[in-house]
């Protein structure tokens, strides 16, 4: 069983942090979380919700329809009236009595207000604490008690302390008084307080940063920005610097910088700032500097939609940059896969001294999973012991699979008789500038042959995920897969979700298996540009391309009756 | 000290302000490997345009990057690694036109990275069109009826912007050139030398450059006084118009470490995050 | 028969130009002429080689094997030494005696030396004047008379202009002691005073101001430079204006506001300089702005080769800017057609409102043709004449074909009633900003039509060459056509030639009738991208994929030997 | 005169400054409109950012372009048709960092439009970042021990950069911001005004501001005048800090003509073409 709470209400009232306070908790007593935030390009006002759901398997993706509902406002109690599962018991809609709809009433014994907001005028606060009702609420429909609201509080919550708990008691009694409590018990013997909350971002920033991240390079943008502010707070501990440049341009080209001088680098963006990189992107492939590429997608174009959620971004990653160079594009299928792929991702491009692009989107990027343990991940080498003479180096040396060895001015190993040239021209070995057309085709030919190796090298990772062993395929990558894998809870009829993790190269090899079947195709976008790739190179039979383009998630159990409908044509 | 030069055929046009200017920074980096500064230490980068040939004529590390993106380039190879002397060679198309905001942020960031400008007051590279120290009436391809746009005044700019070292120099006097050139390189901080340029294929101002340089002594006390001298109408003055210290960008962002040296092994980072 | 003339020699000297006026000299007298330049990347020095190839039937590309080598320096005459035909009779090397590698002499009365620096230094001149001596000589080959050499120079030269007229026939009287005259009779009864010598670039400069163009908007680019330079000198006749902007993101975004204003705009560069433009380019996607862009390729990556050849590109402009929107994507394949192209994907860019991508390369955009007369071709409707009522105007009204009516604001038929907003976020019809589902999907599914309809559109033009008809199939885009044409002229077994005007949307009507055929395809890259597309639509047997990347252009014969070889296996 | 609202939802959060500015704008557009300006005769446009939503409540004519650009669109909507007023909404993130480039040039060009910046010290929508505005020190998302970067001064920068109209104004004196606009806007040549403007949410200095304000009742002498003002440590200046005449970008390209009131006709492109 999955449950879910959703709580509304007007952004900068602390909506999201009420939601990751009770995911962090239910977490540490050992429930699987989904935490996901729905909210509009503004800082304060119109209309935000998050969703945390759980239960005690790993839940992939947040459900819409939901358990409990918590309205801090008006325009939330209209938005969400109908959310609420009709078919489960213990559900309710908590809604603020003082900022209520007209004519909004309990009609069935499960809508209830609770004048939220008199009451935090009778303690004569700022206002800024009404989230704290939803804490309390909360607590009181998970039937935890009032001490560990208050110790929880206490915790998470620096500011305002004594107000908000006195708040969050007061609001709490009068829940108590409702008897909302939803009858979940405790798990059992399952609390992990190692547990911790872990949201995609966070997930790919760590997975770059365990296989040797030094810099990230980025200017903010939604879905992305959250990568540079969390490896911008972990400077100290973590010795990464997280540089908000003046501009996608800048930011880019500041990161191959680094990369000549020996860093693990990466940048990253959304659709309209990665746009911006492109001809830096370009200068990797030419360079061959292994530039870590992080693309958050939203929907597009132009500017779009800036906080909503989209796969559009697909075609233009796997052939972006003018001119002929070799990339992997991948895109992870879960918030755990991110952390390891973005490891593998940055080993693959130190490699074989590539650009590569990690393909995320919204709603895998801001949403967060309960997570307990750090894996191992792939290491990216330094690089910084070589032959010991380098004074015959030359840094595009013609080599058998077209991997040319580093090394970095400045370094311990590079003495004054090395010269090393990176040149955004044609070049010869020496990284001089030519025109020639022997040379030009000596190094375009050395860098196919690296870009073979590194389509080669992929083979080493997981590339597909297949779930399931029975049934019409499902093909999906990135957050669709996670919608998948949560709908298949629900669907009466076999599938299997085919996730295509590595999506440049395509896994070919993995995926001959499925060639001539039917299939569903399942993503973000309104051209079905994913169903197209994979027609280009598996003779599928697409009964269905399942196509949303409005921004949000699927809702689990809408997807699973959908599924079921095409599967059933 | 080894060769500084390379086996590249030069392709400059005979005559070239370009020639003074690379013999200049042989000079300069001679005297300061003299000093001590290791060839192994030294990083260069450029833009694209006549001036960023002088990338293929020196036996420097480095990297021959995008058009415009000089000081980027530049600015990323020194975080990394602080160790480096980073000296960027841009085009007054390259580092005022398409790479503008580059420029004026590593002033404003007071990186501690050079920026030769070889202003030629054209896009030489791709056949001499106007470029945005052009004066007014130039005349080339893309503005055959003269430009009508006002020129930059790159001094007075880079200073507004946050420079704290500014300087002027001519590629016809390369000893001054290169006396500049090490200071602006040993100068803690951005350090910009606007470096008059003659092209003799679309902009020969040779002549006219010669009859009105003049050599300042001493640094101007204040800051408007730089900004009159820089821009007198008269006389092109050379030298250093503006020295100040101010912490650079990476002495703000970690002090004295070298980012590079302080890596985290892998085993350590696995250890930090299940901590 | 074709017969070409070589002129080599040091930039800066007027090679081009001298080849210009024998290009030039040679149509008016009736023949075709083909011109190709193949230049470095500097100012002055280094090594420049000009071609004129020209014959009774239209020339498509330049020969490098050829009749008449001039070399005006050492260098010139040792690269060039085995560019002589040696089956053809009437063929000459004349190299400059002062300036000739060591041991290098006349071997077979073909080579001939004549002591142009000495020449020309008796005559006391500047030297820069060398190039006379190239017109000179072929004008002496060509079997002219000099007072049309004289009278040709006066014409040509504004500077140095007796200086010239002195050293030229000093030089031709030599060249005519040594006897070198091909036995080309002029041609009888063609004279053609009113052709002229059209190149590529002015070609899609002209073709797209034909079609009413207003306004271009640049950053110089090798090699879509010369369209800004063209029409910045045709301001006062043409009333054009080019803008040289201060970078190519200037450019695209000065573009797109003229065209608010309701002016016909278009914008060029080459790949770097069209990377820069990709956030405008999805941005002229979502507002919905007629934006045509050339895209003048040259070889990539990064900053790659200046000044020579390549088609990299073809991805890249296929799936250019982040997020879904429409586009068409076309290459001439050959000069005259670039000029009607251009005006076409005006046309198509502003009847659907979309930006269209016209893909050229340096071989075509520099290369030049004798060219005649200017067809009349589609014209822009300038859309200043809408319904009279204008106050309920909405900007993104939502159409059948996805097509909404445009309005310019300051225009005559437009009121203080009218608000007209165009918008890079989401919008509604009115061009406000949105992030609802409902609002997003109307837009999407109205944009998703309209490129429909401007797909269909496509098809009142001639999108697909088919040249012969019998043989093998070799497919080709571009400049890749103009090499096939001439080289069919010298294969013994018959192909046809498939070219590709139109990439985007793929012609798949026109090529139905291939399905399943043995095909070769020719391009110049080193992945076989065109290749791979075609496969993606149509279920060739590609037998061969000829790849040239060497940034050179096929000598036409040398391509048929190699066609046959293919066509034969 | 009709009304200048739209239907759309503010966003802004209470308190913001860009309440005050907008209705600076609306009082500006209605002075214009008594005074002859059509309002069909007026496009704005916008960056992205807070400061970007005027463009969703203001009922005029315009294109809300991409972050940084809004000069660029700017200037292509003022050359197409020179007969518009064109006013670019920018904020300090938009058009002094990714723009940055853009906003300069235009001033160089002394193009005929009016830039107004939103100076709230921060990237407000992106959630309260530094931006190139932001004092050493601010403390945001991306610079969580605070910036290490000065900001530019962005009058002192616009002067170098060649506007030829620069003021500064304060939101909450929507009425003197309002009369500053219609001075810009009737200026001929690129006006700039800065405005500052308090971020409720992340940068709320009202107070501090509302005191140190003081109004300039002339516009200064010199340009040093006018820079020693602008960058007056104690009080922040408000008014004209410089007003000169120099020939605008559009007519120096076309003088008084309107370029597509001269459009050749089909035929008659074709016949030149055949000439
Ligand atoms: C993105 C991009 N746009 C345009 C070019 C073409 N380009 C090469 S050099 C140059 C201008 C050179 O002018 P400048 O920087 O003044 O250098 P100079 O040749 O005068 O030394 C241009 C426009 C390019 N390489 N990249
Ligand atoms: C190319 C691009 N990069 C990044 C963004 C994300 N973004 C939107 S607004 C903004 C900054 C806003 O700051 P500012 O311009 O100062 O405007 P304010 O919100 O403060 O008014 C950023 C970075 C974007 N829309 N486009
Ligand atoms: S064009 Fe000008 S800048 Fe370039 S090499 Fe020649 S003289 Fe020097
Ligand atoms: S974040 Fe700041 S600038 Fe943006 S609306 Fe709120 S107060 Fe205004
Ligand atoms: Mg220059
Ligand atoms: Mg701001």
């Amino acid at each position: 069983m999955v449950y879910s709470i959703l709580i509304g209400g007007k952004a900068g009232l602390g909506i999201k942090k009420a939601a990751q306070v009770i995911a962090t908790t239910l977490l540490h007593d050992g429930w699987h979380v989904f935490q996901q935030d729905d909210y509009q390009s503004l800082i304060k006002g119109g209309h935000n919700f998050s969703i945390v759901s759980f239960g005690t398997e790993p839940v992939n993706t947040g459900y819409s329809r939901v358990n409990l509902i918590i309205s801090l406002d008006k325009r939330s109690a209209t938005e969400h009236e109908n959310d609420l599962l009709d078919d489960s018991p213990g559900c309710y809609h908590i809604y603020n009595a003082d900022d209520a709809p007209d004519g909004f009433a309990d009609k069935d014994g499960r809508h209830i207000s609770i004048p939220l907001d008199s009451l935090l005028k009778q303690l004569s606060s700022s206002g800024s604490v009404v989230s704290m009702a939803a804490i309390a609420i909360a607590f009181s429909w998970l039937g935890w008690d009032a001490d560990k609201m208050q110790n929880t509080i206490k915790k998470e919550y620096k500011r305002d302390r004594e107000e908000n708990i006195q708040y969050a008691i007061h609001v709490f009694s009068i829940a108590v008084t409702h008897n909302i409590n939803s009858g979940l018990a405790r798990l059992a013997n399952h609390s992990k307080p190692k547990s911790r909350l872990l949201s995609g971002n966070q997930a790919i920033a760590l997975g770059a940063w365990a296989a040797g991240l030094d810099f990230y390079y980025a200017y903010p943008m939604t879905p992305a920005s959250s990568i540079l502010h969390y490896l911008a707070l972990k400077q100290s501990t973590h010795h990464i610097y997280a540089i908000h440049a003046e501009s996608e341009l800048a930011a880019a080209n500041m990161a191959i910088g680094s990369i000549v001088a020996g860093a693990k680098t990466a940048v990253g963006s959304s659709g309209g700032g990665f746009a911006l990189m492109q001809e830096a992107f370009s200068l990797a492939g030419m360079v061959e500097a292994p530039l870590l590429c992080i693309l958050a997608s939203r929907p597009g174009p132009a500017t779009g939609v800036s906080t909503y959620t989209a796969q559009e971004d697909l075609a233009f990653a796997l052939h972006q940059g003018h001119g002929e160079f070799g990339r992997v594009v991948a895109a992870p299928d879960s918030i755990e896969r991110a952390y390891s792929l973005s490891a593998e991702l940055l080993c693959l491009a130190w490699e074989y001294q590539s650009p590569v692009i990690l393909l995320s989107d919204k709603h895998l990027s801001e949403s967060s999973i309960d997570f307990e343990q750090f894996s191992s991940v792939p290491f990216a080498d330094d690089y910084t012991i070589v032959a010991k003479d380098n004074n015959d180096y030359t840094r595009y040396s013609d080599t058998e699979d077209g991997v040319s060895p580093l090394l970095f001015p400045g370094s311990d190993n590079v003495d004054d008789g090395t010269v090393i040239k990176w040149n955004s021209h044609e070049h010869v070995a020496l990284g001089l500038r030519t025109d020639k057309a022997r040379d030009m085709i000596i190094q375009k030919d050395k860098r196919n042959r690296k870009s073979h190796s590194l389509h080669l090298a992929t083979k080493r990772y997981k590339r597909v995920n297949i779930y399931g062993d029975r049934g019409t395929p499902v093909f999906a990558y990135g957050s669709s897969v996670m919608e998948l894998l949560e709908a298949r809870k629900y669907c009466r009829k076999d599938f299997r979700i085919v996730s295509l993790v590595y999506l440049l190269p395509f896994p070919q090899d993995e995926l001959n298996s499925f060639a001539s079947s039917k299939a569903l195709v399942l993503e973000h976008n309104s051209s079905g540009s994913f169903a197209t790739y994979l027609q280009q190179h598996l003779s599928l039979e697409i009964v269905k391309r399942i196509l949303r383009y409005d921004g949000r998630p699927f809702d689990p159990k809408e997807l699973a009756v959908l599924l079921e409908e095409y599967l059933d044509a | 000290m080894r060769d500084l030069s390379t086996n590249k055929e030069n392709t400059w046009c005979t005559g070239c302000g370009n020639f003074g200017i690379l013999n200049a920074v042989k000079k300069a980096i001679t005297s300061m490997n003299n000093d001590g500064t290791k060839l192994a230490d030294i990083a260069i980068t450029t833009g694209i345009g006549c001036h960023g040939k002088i990338f293929d004529y020196l036996a420097l590390n480095g990297i021959y990057g995008l058009h415009g993106r000089g000081t980027a380039t530049a600015s990323g190879i020194k975080l990394a690694n602080p160790k480096l002397k980073v000296i960027s060679f841009g085009g007054d198309g390259d580092s005022l036109g398409e790479g503008l905001e580059h420029t004026l942020f590593a002033a404003k960031r007071n990186m501690d990275i050079t920026l030769v400008l070889h202003n030629n007051g054209n896009y030489g590279l791709t056949t001499g069109q106007f470029s945005p120290l052009s004066r007014v009436g130039y005349k080339g391809l893309s503005t055959p009826s003269g430009s009508i746009e006002r020129p930059f005044r790159p001094v007075p700019l880079l200073l507004e912007a946050g420079a704290t070292f500014v300087a002027r120099g001519f590629s016809a006097k390369p000893d001054h050139l290169a006396d500049l050139m090490v200071q602006a390189v040993n100068h803690k901080g951005f350090s910009f030398i606007e470096v008059m340029q003659p092209c003799v294929s679309y902009n020969n101002n040779y002549a006219d450059l010669n009859q009105r340089i003049k050599m300042m002594e001493i640094i101007p006390q204040t800051c408007s006084m730089a900004i009159e001298l820089a821009s007198n109408e008269e006389h092109v003055y050379l030298g250093v118009f503006a020295k100040h210290d101010y912490p650079s960008f990476h002495e703000g962002l970690y002090a004295d470490i070298s980012p590079l040296s302080i890596r985290l092994a892998r085993e350590e980072r696995i250890a930090l995050l299940n901590n």
